[in-house]
């Protein structure tokens, strides 16, 4: 038996009363890629804190090569060669991309002064393994999701790491960077470097592991060597039920289209943009990194006012100058930053709920009436499955989908026409994904329109009526949902590299 | 609508229904109880060093006609709190609008108006330093809100600029000779109770009213909490910024008329100790500085328990120093009291809930 | 520490007959707040040490209370505290006496003695006693500077605040004296405010320097004024050739006196008035009332001869000019 | 446009040299090195005062307690000195007002890192605990006296020469103190682990502590190197005024405050330089020292002292608005 490089013995934590894990053992040996999976607060997150001393467990021990460790802060942690890609990416907006990456490193090397010219050497070094290029005096809160997450992985490869734990590092990124990261981990792993990889996307966790362990509310299920395990034998272990991967029946395009676009263009962003959008229909749109897809939908959403074209709604001539202009429009935004644009982290999962409708829930003398406020409150978490110890708790204390399912039911009290989801599943778990999707499917079934932007094919594939691909601020394709295959995506874009004039117009309109 | 969940969530058998538990809310509110444990301990003590003096009726009328200035101006700074920023403006405000109203009501009164007359003129000077509040709050508002300054630079100059403009008015003079009517305002009864008590008993409730019970405020907390994604939740920040800060305007406009009904005299200068001491009131009242979160009944538990204090040590005859020494001591014991006192409390229940 | 109570000054050993009449009779003895401006500066520490020799002397509890922030917000504060402890008798120096009406109203109706000082006009008090005549004094403080000046030049005035009347008061009395007197002298920059802060007062005096390089003359009014100038003076070199006059203490102005940065300093001493503000209440509280008219002697230094206005405003002659010839001769 | 361009530092520098420009142009005086030594001295001490509230603010803290730090610290100590009769070097003065600052610094530093209390609360709180201590226990008059060695730094000056009108210009020793500091702090923020996590700090808590940062540690450090900078600073003032007053100084807190943020330090934390915090310093000193100069009467300084930090603060603010919200263009 190879040697265990950390080895967690029945490790018990709470949260204000909360059990987050419950007599949780684990042991990574060395070298080994060793994957956590589980459904939305099972304690994933939680159980990695622990190992990295930002939690101290109620009760358990932890062992790091063999010797028991009692008291373990971050910086011991660190120290003893544990490198952690938290999920919230625990990166500094306010520093500079360089810094980002080389300060733990000068830190965990005790160094009391700093030497600006090693430092950008490092990061230099640290965003070439990674395969990217960033602008190592930017401030990183100018970055994009998908840059942040980038630079929380370089930073931790940069480490004489002996463990490196990956808190679903693959949630902001782009197939091609997944693979690059890929790449990377197999050479960790050729280094003698473990890996403790947690994803939500099956396909990832199967395509590294070698072992896996399977955790659900808070106990670990299962712990087992990945050739063992098939994909419904790991959703069974999840969520202790089966699941069967479904596609969404279109339905006929009738009517007045719900949107349309037409060249609708927004200055440096994306231009020429034309689209239509019927009721009943999920349209997902897809492109790279940096595409402007994002601000197509904050365009449509009333954030950044297009300030070229025109946009109809149910076939009327529409200015959407502002978010009023466009929930006045029963336009629903459900935004791709989920802590930062989503959430009010320290307010109630109520108020949470409500915020979008409050106007909505004026009784006598404009006063909001608390009865029917709660009953809404009540009937969306129960609608939506949110596991939340009460409606009152702040909604930082839940796990990352239950907060995404607050944020989606908030817009769905809003009782929208047209629904447009900016990554509607990231760092969602099977089991609440698949709830997730059918929420959607079914208000899609009511006649609501929804624009579903993502990078996950097979969810574009299983909801999607049409996908529409960007690329550089202009719309190059647009496929059938379920004939929406990675090579076709990669073929798409590749077609596009030199001919850029040809696709400008996109099959759309 | 309904959805296959294998985990159906587990509701808190208690939410959205209206029964009223101690416990409950002792739990939810902790530090309001805390607060309230504190304020009672406070005139306790003090009733105890000075039974002759504290313990009187007109002790406490006296003080009923001394904390609803402060008060009313800790309402304003407090939703000024709430909404992530801060009013160092609102005495300036107070000063200004009063004075404009003492202008109304001595120098544009004839000296012969009747009573019917000298009424419109009454009502006139109060509408007048009530609409110019809501003006200087307005002010505040558009330069935080479509500017982008800094709350706290903001007011700051609106200060200076406010109590510069009152300087120029008056020439740093007081303007005296109010109506006989009007300070009966500040200085009489009704029904028993001081007016400026029922003031500012008028504005805790229609603070709250706002605060609590009105869309309005609940989307100044959740702006206060986090402006991005309230812009993304589809809240008008700016709109509600203004409203803030107007409305902080106007409370600070009925302070002033509180104070010049109060002192029979309008004057630039007046209550300047009063701006740090009502962001000490709010922070005691448990209103949270980064935003997002305050309680009327913590206001009124803090603004007591420091007129408790004051006037408690006024009759020891002890210097005033020592009254702001005092205060700031239990200032920060609240404050650890607040930090320590939950996790006493859960350490303690902890062996039951695990059983 | 600062509470170096009844330590009796030079002056101050003349009062033996302030006390005399009063305190041996053991008659009542009553409770006599007195209420100040601000706690914690020079010149109302001065004042408590009258309050407390007044009471030593007597018998009577009197004790000083004042606010820790200059602002009239708290020292109608402090007087509604007071009336509800039931003192026999307030005397008070007003912060700003327009806002101190009403709630001397109320002391007054609750049958109170109020007793006010530096708040000429002020109606609601039995009565307002001056060390002087607020003009003549400001007049007085000019003829100086005019004589450091030699009766010519151009010259600057500061105020504490602009809403301090009886700064305010004289800056007035010495404005309207230079413009009577001394012709070929010239205001250049008038009423400029130091907020009681001597670094202010020595800034305002430097950038009116460069404004008026010919400046000669420098009045201040509040007590931190003269000092923060003289020190200006003194660091740019300009001893004897810009004259600073202004109200402020011995203990504060010695060493600018004596090096020649400060020409001369003018003050009452604020003891004196505590004394003769709680002489009066007692008075009043005695009922001897009738007692107080023109001439009256208080038995206080500076109030020998008292001149009354109206039946209740009286003025003392208790204002002292300090040069440095005598600055020695007090230890406040 | 290039990154530093878009920076609030060039926003504040922009606006400063405009607001010089228009000053010179009012009154030629404004150039002459007098003046400009003045503005210097005017800034010593708010420039200490300046790095404080950078470094606090930085951390992601505030502090409004460093007035009362400084004042405790400088009263106490002259007390102290002269209740020894010092007359040694003037070090020995200036170590014991920062040390005593530094342990004050310390008691906030431990309240907020160890009960993870907010910052503004626990720093109003003993505010109002040192200013009271110290003037109920340590006392509440003013020393004029200062020990000998103390009254002879003061008078010393680091260059010195005559300027016209026969007037002496010069910079008080103290001027490098602060250069020194200002130094400092500029060096211990980009060149030492600690400065990073004092950034690290304030841009996210959590992350810093994950990263291996002791926020503990470093909310002590801050605290506490800031009472120490407030301690030599309140020493500071009491050579320059040549006197210690226990009232001094109080009340400043929050006009430092928004003279940094002016600058540039994000009140939120992580954002913010020592240049930028100096620069907004000096546009609200000069506002403050000029406006004499411009011939703006003293009625209305205030309300043109608030206009325009109304003013500048808003073209800063718009301008870093607009230029944020342009995006790197996405199209090709
Ligand atoms: N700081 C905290 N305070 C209170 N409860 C917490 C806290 N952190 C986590 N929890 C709770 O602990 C449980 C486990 O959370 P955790 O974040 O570990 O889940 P996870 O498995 O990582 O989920 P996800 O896949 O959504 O990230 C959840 O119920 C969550 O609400
Ligand atoms: N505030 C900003 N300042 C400068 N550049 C920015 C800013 N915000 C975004 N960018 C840059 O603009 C480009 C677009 O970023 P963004 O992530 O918003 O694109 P997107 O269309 O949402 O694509 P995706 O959803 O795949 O991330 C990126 O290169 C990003 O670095
Ligand atoms: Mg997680
Ligand atoms: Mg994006």
């Amino acid at each position: 038996m190879p040697n265990a490089l950390i080895e967690l013995k029945g490790i018990a934590k709470s949260f204000a009363g909360v059990h987050a894990l419950k007599d949780v053992s684990l042991r990574i040996d060395q070298g080994e890629i060793h994957c956590l999976a589980g459904e939305n607060g099972c304690g994933k997150s939680t159980l990695i804190k622990v190992m990295s001393g930002v939690h101290a467990p109620d009760h358990g021990e932890i062992y790091l090569e063999g010797q028991l460790r009692t008291q373990l802060n971050p910086f011991e942690a660190i120290q003893a060669g544990i490198q952690v890609i938290y999920q919230d990416f625990s990166v500094f907006p306010n520093l500079s991309v360089a810094e980002n990456i080389a300060l733990s490193g000068e830190l965990a090397r005790r160094r009391k002064w700093i030497d600006w010219r090693r430092m950008r050497r490092t990061a230099k070094e640290a965003l070439a393994k990674v395969g990217i290029e960033l602008d190592l005096d930017a401030k990183v809160e100018e970055l994009s999701v998908a840059d942040k997450q980038l630079i929380a992985i370089s930073r931790a490869l940069m480490q004489r790491a002996k463990l490196i734990v990956m808190d679903e590092p693959t949630t902001a990124l782009t197939q091609k960077e997944v693979r690059a990261l890929f790449d990377v981990i197999e050479g960790l792993k050729r280094d003698g470097i473990s890996i403790l990889f947690v994803s939500h996307k099956l396909e990832e966790v199967f395509a590294l592991s070698e072992r896996i362990t399977v955790m659900r509310n808070g106990r670990r299920v299962v712990t087992e060597e990945a050739r063992n395990l098939n994909r419904e034998m790991l959703v069974y272990h999840m969520t202790g039920r089966q699941i069967e991967e479904t596609h969404y029946e279109a339905a006929n395009k009738t009517g007045k289209p719900l949107l349309r676009t037409d060249r609708l263009g927004l200055a440096g962003c994306f231009e020429e943009i034309s689209l239509e959008l019927y009721p009943g229909e999920i349209v997902g749109l897809t492109g790279l990194l940096g595409s402007g897809r994002t601000e197509l939908a904050e365009s449509l959403f009333g954030l950044l006012p297009a300030t070229a074209g025109r946009i109809e709604i149910g076939g009327e001539s529409v200015r959407i100058r502002s978010v009023r202009d466009a929930v006045r429009h029963r336009i629903a935004y459900v935004p791709e930053d989920r802590l930062t644009e989503g959430l009010f982290l320290q307010q109630s999962i109520e108020r949470n709920l409500i915020v979008s409708v409050v106007d909505r829930q004026k009784g006598r003398l404009g006063m909001v009436d608390r009865r029917t406020l709660k009953a809404t409150v009540r009937s969306w978490i129960e609608k939506l499955g949110i596991k939340a110890p009460s409606p009152l708790a702040p909604v930082k204390t839940l796990s990352g989908g239950n907060q995404q399912r607050v944020v989606l039911a908030r817009w769905l009290a809003a009782n929208p026409k047209l629904l447009i989801l900016n990554g509607p599943s990231v760092g969602v778990d099977i089991g609440s994904k698949e709830d997730i999707h059918q929420a959607i499917r079914q208000l899609a079934a009511q006649g609501i329109g929804v624009l579903m932007i993502s990078d996950d094919l097979p969810e574009l594939r299983q909801n999607c009526n049409r996908v529409l691909v960007m690329k550089r601020g202009r719309l190059i394709g647009e496929v059938e949902g379920q004939t929406f295959t990675p090579e076709l995506w990669a073929q798409m874009h590749e077609e596009n590299a030199g001919s850029e004039t040809e696709g400008k117009r996109g099959d759309s309109a | 609508m309904s959805i296959p969940t294998a985990k159906r969530p587990e509701p808190d058998s208690s939410y959205g229904r209206f029964s009223f538990s101690l416990r409950r809310w002792m739990a939810q509110d902790g530090n309001l109880m805390r607060l309230f444990v504190i304020m009672i301990v406070v005139w306790a003590a003090m009733a105890m060093l000075s039974p002759r003096t504290f313990l009187t009726i007109d002790s406490f009328s006296s003080m009923a006609f001394q904390f609803p200035e402060i008060g009313i101006l800790a309402l304003a700074m407090m939703l000024a709190m709430i909404s992530g920023g801060i009013d160092l403006s609102i005495v300036g405000t107070a000063n200004l609008t009063s004075i404009l109203a003492a202008m109304m009501m001595v120098r544009l009164m004839p000296a012969d108006a009747g009573a019917g007359e000298s009424a419109m003129y009454m009502a006139l000077g109060v509408l007048c330093a009530l609409v110019s509040g809501v003006l200087c709050g307005l002010l505040n508002g558009w330069a935080v809100a479509k500017i982008g300054i800094p709350p706290i630079l903001v007011t700051l100059g609106s200060m200076q600029l406010f109590i510069g403009l009152a300087i120029v008015l008056t020439e740093g003079k007081a303007i005296v000779g109010l109506p006989e009517a009007f300070s009966s305002i500040g200085n009489g009864t009704l029904v028993g109770l001081p007016v400026p008590l029922l003031v500012f008993a008028a504005c805790i409730v229609s603070v709250y009213a706002l605060v609590n019970r009105r869309p309005f405020g609940i989307k100044l907390q959740m702006l206060g909490s986090n402006p991005t994604a309230a812009r993304y939740g589809g809240i008008d920040n700016t709109a509600v910024l203004l409203k803030t800060y107007a409305l902080s305007g106007l409370l600070a406009a009925v302070a002033g008329l509180v104070i010049i009904a109060h002192t029979n005299s309008a004057k630039a200068d007046y209550g300047t100790s009063y701006i740090l001491q009502s962001i000490l009131i709010a922070v005691m009242g448990g209103v949270n500085p980064n935003g997002g979160f305050g309680k009327i009944a913590g206001i009124v538990m803090a603004v007591l328990t420091l007129q408790f204090l004051s006037s408690g040590l006024n009759a020891l005859h002890v210097g005033n120093f020592f009254k702001d020494f005092v205060w700031g001591i239990v200032l920060i014991l609240v404050m650890v009291a607040n930090e320590i006192g939950p996790k006493w409390r859960w350490r303690r229940r902890q062996p039951e809930s695990s059983v | 520490g600062g509470g170096d109570g009844g330590k009796a000054s030079p002056s101050g050993s003349a009062d033996g007959g302030a006390s005399g009449d009063s305190g041996s009779a053991g008659g009542k003895k009553y409770k006599i707040a007195t209420v100040v401006k601000l706690t914690g500066v020079a010149w109302f520490d001065r004042m408590n040490d009258g309050v407390k020799a007044f009471g030593q002397e007597t018998g009577h509890e009197t004790f000083m209370q004042g606010p820790q922030k200059a602002d009239a917000a708290l020292q109608v504060q402090i007087i509604e505290d007071l009336i509800a402890q039931k003192v026999d008798a307030i005397t008070v120096v007003p912060f700003s006496a327009e806002a101190l009406e009403p709630v001397l109203k109320k002391a007054r109706e609750k049958g109170i003695v109020v007793i006010t000082h530096e708040a000429d006009g002020m109606v609601n008090t039995d009565f307002n006693i001056e060390a002087f005549d607020n003009l003549e004094y400001g007049a007085f403080l000019m003829d100086n500077l005019a004589q450091a000046m030699g009766e010519t030049g151009e010259y600057m005035t500061t105020v504490g605040s602009l809403t301090t009347t009886s700064h305010m008061q004289w800056e007035e009395g010495a404005y309207k004296r230079q413009q009577e007197k001394y012709p070929n002298m010239k205001a250049v920059a008038r009423k400029l405010e130091t907020n009681d802060d001597q670094k202010t007062a020595s800034e305002k005096l430097r950038e009116t320097l460069k404004a008026y390089p010919n400046l000669k003359g420098f009045q201040g009014a509040s007590g931190n004024d003269a000092a923060g100038a003289a020190l200006a003076v003194e660091e740019s070199g300009l001893n004897g050739k810009l004259h600073v006059v202004g109200t402020s203490v011995p203990s504060v102005s010695a060493k600018f006196l004596e090096s020649g940065a400060m020409s001369m300093i003018g003050f009452w001493d604020p003891a004196e008035a505590a004394k003769a503000m709680d002489k009066l209440a007692v008075m009043v509280l005695e009922g001897k009332k009738d007692e107080i008219k023109e001439g009256m002697d208080l038995g206080v230094p500076g109030y020998e001869s008292l001149k009354v206005r109206d039946g209740k405003y009286l003025y003392g002659s208790a204002w002292v000019g300090v040069t440095k010839d005598n600055v020695k001769d007090y230890d406040f | 446009m290039t990154r530093w361009a878009r920076s609030s530092e060039f926003y504040v520098g922009l606006i400063l040299l405009l607001l010089f420009a228009i000053i010179g142009s009012r009154n030629g005086a404004f150039f002459s090195a007098a003046n400009l030594f003045d503005l210097i001295r005017s800034a010593i001490v708010p420039g200490i005062f300046a790095m404080c509230a950078t470094m606090v603010i930085i951390s992601g803290g505030i502090d409004v307690s460093f007035p009362a730090i400084a004042t405790f610290s400088m009263f106490s100590a002259t007390k102290l000195l002269l209740a020894w009769h010092f007359d040694g070097p003037v070090f020995v003065a200036f170590a014991l007002a920062g040390a005593i600052g530094l342990c004050l610094g310390l008691i906030n530093g431990l309240l907020i890192a160890y009960f993870r209390l907010p910052a503004l609360i626990v720093t109003l709180g003993t505010s109002s605990m040192f200013s009271g201590f110290l003037l109920t226990f340590v006392g509440s008059r003013q020393v004029s006296n200062l020990p000998a060695s103390l009254d002879r730094f003061g008078k010393l000056q680091v260059v010195k020469f005559a300027g016209e009108g026969g007037i002496t210009v010069g910079l008080p020793m103290t001027v490098l103190f602060t250069a020194a500091i200002v130094l400092a702090v500029a060096g211990i923020l980009k060149y030492t682990m600690i400065g990073r996590g004092i950034y690290a700090l304030g841009g996210d808590p959590v992350s810093a502590e994950r990263i291996g940062f002791s926020a503990k540690f470093l909310q002590c450090f801050v605290y506490g190197f800031v009472g120490l900078l407030a301690g030599i600073a309140g020493m500071i003032q009491t050579t320059m005024m040549r006197s210690s007053n226990p009232v001094d100084l109080l009340g400043t807190e929050l006009l430092i405050i928004a003279a940094v943020v002016l600058g540039g330090v994000r009140i939120t934390g992580g954002h913010g330089s020592v240049l930028g915090a100096l620069l907004g310093l000096l546009l609200i000193v000069t506002i403050q020292n000029s406006l004499i100069l411009v011939g703006i009467p003293s009625y209305w300084q205030r309300l043109v002292i608030g206009a325009l930090i109304l003013v500048g603060t808003g073209i800063a603010a718009y301008q870093i608005k607009r230029s944020s919200a342009k995006r790197k263009s996405i199209l090709a």
